[in-house]
């Protein structure tokens, strides 16, 4: 495969910008959403939950479709938002990320949220007889005891987020330069006969990436089970 | 059982309602009633290929079906263009925005300092493409070129003006007549772009008896008649 | 008074009732296998919530159904050897060790980080992590995580079980020392007749 | 919301035939995957993980387009499949259903590996020496101590089946009664101007239908909690 | 010889080095924390490959280096009571019990269910799940899933740690029939030096 193009480039990089901004934005109110779940009884929990799934059960497009109608610069919460933060969405990368993140939301909630359901809850109480609050117990014991699940949500997420198209082009639309992610790209070339080879060159570059994703996931998860080991009486 | 001799008909997605109307029609007529596969041109045509067991493709444009038929996947002779649509300039019904469409109109103006203009991919989508080479004809394309909003398709285009996420859009006259939500500000003159039509061909691998006779529909007088109750017009 | 507790606790479908009522040193809990020794032990350190009456440690009160205190594990300072040991499997001994150290604002003129190590002879094991331990090292870093954590009471879940005849003399100087200069109240848990009668300054029957 | 018309009748139960299909047929080797990501090191391990990764990193449209490349009738695998064993995907309900169960597999083993890692392994050597060899160890131990996660899986997995699209347009196309699932349906609703009020009903529809699974799994979750309980000593 | 071991085994740095020779009965394995017993007990067990030597009980060659032996765990018939006990925390107690009961197709006169179940007292305990256990007798219904296994030898591991002094008889007079009766070779952990002097027919230092 030759050197990539400077639109390639272009693609790459801000397919790289979006999807980290998505994931990383996205991960705090996943977990919280994912310790919830895993550790709170509470009434409409089981709504929560759906809510939480409900990007994956539609089709992107309409996921995209709501985004367009929820935060449109003519409707009231998008108005609003530009209004008094200056913030859009439409037609900015900063939608493509919003949509990213809200594809990716179900899938790191699960695997955080199934972590956290392993975590024994002994040594959380441990931790508190220790003079550690809520807090500290949480940092120190929680949140490490659950960073198999945490690192399984980013690989998920990051990966879902460099392949997400649908909620994206609906709802940022496929500017080169400000939207168009590489399956916006893909999709372009997939409607013109013949643009196979490009097709390639895209699809190849995206698993380029998230492979690299993957190897860098591995070597994290084997750091940090070696320092873990496993659980002692 | 009907279905077993009911012909696949794969339609492009802009066809929707009116193919519908079209099978229902020919239904009435006593035949079985065809069933239809809608989706983007170039994801049917890639079926095709692929050796799917289909009778009609009916394209939204001809550099698919060119495609079709330099593959020899086309029964010889049976592809008729048989419908076409006109590009229009929409705006979202409460819009008071007043264009004519010419030579050096102020479409960026138009735009508004932040609006974008709501078009299909002009790389890829047909109805992207030809909004692009009517653009050029105008002399507006370099105007407009980097405030363009392109979706995945006509719809996904027609979506954003009629939620008001753009202020103006091209997108095909069909479409424009039947979205309450959206205000035709002028049509684009047919010369400023490629005709835009829609051919029909059997697909070389049917073995079904019956789909000749719905393409014959299709192309009658009687068939045409509906797709012009939805906006097209025939050829 | 160093205890003075009376708790009715229920375990699943189980209640228990416990009254201890002891003066300064270390008290023996001797009882039966599933008499509530463990459940007692929880609830002074605040990890299970008795359905009634109160708990009072050293002129304390951490618990009291009736004025409604119900101190958090984390403002009782006790320093609690579990019966199941409880190591971080995620940290090394020493940041074990650490854990609860950062208490140590300590009016008490405590133990020192090196004494403990060498009483409870884990000096050489502090890079270790806890899944590689033995269970007779396991346990003494539990015994020294809380003994480090600057605790104003102890705990003491059969912190002896199996700690091998040698270490078991240091170990237990070391209790003894804890009971007589620190003047830690203790509540200490054993199935071990002799050890009891060598350290208890009280001994109360459980169950 | 009045009652579902007939066509929608066909069109959910189509697409819960579809969708347990899917994931029934995928979770063994799904959870194969799973185990011999989670417990095995090889070489080449990091080409199978990417591998699993793929149908979430490429657009969906992407995927289809290469299962109809490899199993469409006029390619050398389609063309085997259907002489040797009578079987074709393209154009049926059977290949709405693979590209679901391809759609999904990654999330399945991601959840299923994740659980897996958090199995004690020492609970694992008691078995062994308590006379269970490999595979009774596996089934008695391994498997309901992993149960979270396969349940985790189904949950996902389900709920991603019931909103596939891309793949299953480009590679079973859109035949009503045959591979025209929800989200196709939806789709094709989309198309019409105006006909939002049919998106909706069929949005609630996919909506309730993973509602359904949520609710379901979380009752099973909850009974294999009640029997679990937590690790001892 | 009921054993002949002779193996050299590794726990991450650490090279243990191990010979036990003994007949018939009980032995006894006497050392402090850390020296390696637990490991022994592994090898033995066929869940830690030594890298050196041989391991023979009561005349089965489960391991050698040379000959390149080395029998799965299942196929070495031992009764294992852990030390981390490693009850299965999704089986209730007679669950656990029975896991390895089905191996019962016994020549061995063994020990009946109910025999079992009430020197260990933990009849009352069947339908309840591990982790709603007390640590003894959690100790107590892994010492049972052990012998109710149909064993063809015995590894102990500190089974009387956390029992209690009355259920403490009745447990070691049931180890002493199966000595005396079952005749089943026993490795023996403990670091009760009464409790070995009273059951060992051997003792071997460790470490
Ligand atoms: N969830 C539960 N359901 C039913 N009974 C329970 C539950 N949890 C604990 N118990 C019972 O409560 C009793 C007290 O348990 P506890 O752990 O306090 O005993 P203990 O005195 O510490 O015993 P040991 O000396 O064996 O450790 C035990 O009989 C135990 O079986
Ligand atoms: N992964 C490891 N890395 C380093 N040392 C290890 C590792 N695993 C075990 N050890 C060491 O091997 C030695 C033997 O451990 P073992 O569990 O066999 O001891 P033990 O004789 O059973 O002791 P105890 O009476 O305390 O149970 C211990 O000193 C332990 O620290
Ligand atoms: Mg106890
Ligand atoms: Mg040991």
């Amino acid at each position: 495969m030759p050197a990539l193009s400077p639109d390639e480039w272009g693609i790459l990089l801000l397919s790289m910008k979006v999807s980290a901004v998505a994931i990383l934005g996205v991960l705090p109110p996943a977990f919280a959403l994912a310790w919830l779940l895993a550790r709170r009884e509470f009434p409409g929990k089981i709504v929560l939950d759906s809510l939480v799934h409900l990007p994956l059960v539609l089709p992107p497009v309409v996921t995209g479709w709501l985004l367009l109608i929820a935060l449109g610069t003519n409707e009231p919460v998008g108005r609003f938002l530009q209004s008094a933060f200056g913030i859009t969405f439409v037609f900015r990368w900063t939608g493509a990320a919003l949509a990213a993140a809200v594809m990716a939301l179900p899938l790191m909630v699960r695997a955080m949220r199934l972590s956290l359901e392993g975590v024994d809850r002994r040594l959380e109480s441990a931790a508190r007889t220790l003079g550690a609050g809520r807090w500290r117990t949480f940092a120190a014991v929680t949140l490490p005891l659950s960073a198999n699940g945490v690192l399984a949500a980013l690989v998920l997420g990051f990966a879902r987020s460099v392949g997400e198209f649908g909620a994206t082009i609906t709802f940022a639309s496929n500017i080169p330069g400000e939207t168009q992610t590489l399956p916006l790209a893909i999709y372009s070339a997939l409607q013109v006969p013949g643009a196979e080879w490009q097709v390639a060159r895209l699809a190849g570059i995206s698993v380029a990436l998230s492979l690299a994703a993957l190897v860098i996931s591995e070597w994290l998860a084997r750091r940090s089970g070696q320092q873990r080991g496993r659980h002692v009486l | 059982q009907p279905t077993r001799t009911a012909p696949l008909v794969l339609a492009a997605a802009s066809l929707q309602e009116s193919m519908n109307a079209a099978a229902d029609g020919w239904a009435r007529k006593g035949h079985p009633r065809p069933r239809i596969s809608f989706a983007a041109s170039s994801a049917l045509a890639r079926q095709i290929e692929a050796g799917a067991p289909a009778d009609v493709f009916v394209s939204a444009d001809e550099q698919w079906m060119d495609e079709m038929q330099k593959k020899s996947l086309l029964r010889p002779r049976t592809r008729v263009s048989f419908l076409r649509n006109a590009l229009v300039l929409v705006a979202p019904k409460a819009s008071s925005t007043r264009l004519t469409i010419a030579k050096g109109m102020p479409l960026a103006k138009a735009l508004g300092p932040n609006g974008r203009l709501a078009v299909a991919d002009t790389s890829a989508v047909p109805a992207g493409i030809y909004a692009k080479q009517s653009l050029t004809a105008l002399g507006a394309w370099s105007q407009v070129q980097s405030r363009l909003a392109p979706g995945e398709s006509v719809r996904a285009a027609l979506a954003m003006v009629s939620r008001g996420a753009a202020p103006l859009g091209i997108v095909y006259a069909t479409d424009a007549k039947a979205d309450p939500g959206v205000r035709i500000i002028g049509t684009f003159p047919e010369r400023s772009h490629q005709p835009i039509t829609y051919p029909v061909a059997l697909i070389a691998s049917s073995r079904n008896p019956e789909a000749e006779g719905f393409r014959r529909y299709l192309i009658s007088a009687e068939g045409k008649a509906v797709f012009r109750g939805f906006g097209f017009g025939t050829r | 008074m160093s205890f003075d507790i009376a708790v009715a606790l229920k375990r699943g479908t189980r209640r228990i009732e416990c009254r201890v009522e002891t003066g300064p040193g270390l008290t023996a809990l001797f009882g039966p296998s599933g008499a509530g020794k463990t459940s007692l032990l929880d609830a002074v350190a605040g990890l299970l919530r008795p359905t009634e009456g109160r708990i009072e440690v050293a002129g304390h009160v951490l618990f009291d159904r009736r004025s409604r205190v119900d101190l958090r594990p984390e403002q009782r300072q006790c320093g609690y050897v579990f019966q199941d040991l409880r190591l971080f499997p995620h940290r090394t001994v020493a940041q074990n060790l650490r854990f609860g150290w950062n208490r140590r604002t300590d009016a008490v003129p405590g133990l020192s980080w090196d004494e403990a190590l060498d009483f409870l002879g884990i000096a050489p094991l502090l890079d270790r992590m806890p899944a590689t331990l033995s269970g007779g090292e396991a346990q003494r870093v539990a015994i020294g995580r809380a003994l480090l954590s600057a605790p104003r009471f102890l705990l003491l879940d059969e912190p002896l079980a199996s700690v091998d005849a040698g270490r078991r003399e240091e170990v237990l100087r070391l209790i003894e020392r804890i009971r007589d200069q620190l003047k830690l109240p203790i509540l200490y848990v054993s199935h071990d007749r002799a050890e009891v009668e060598r350290l208890a300054d009280a001994i109360v029957p459980i169950g």
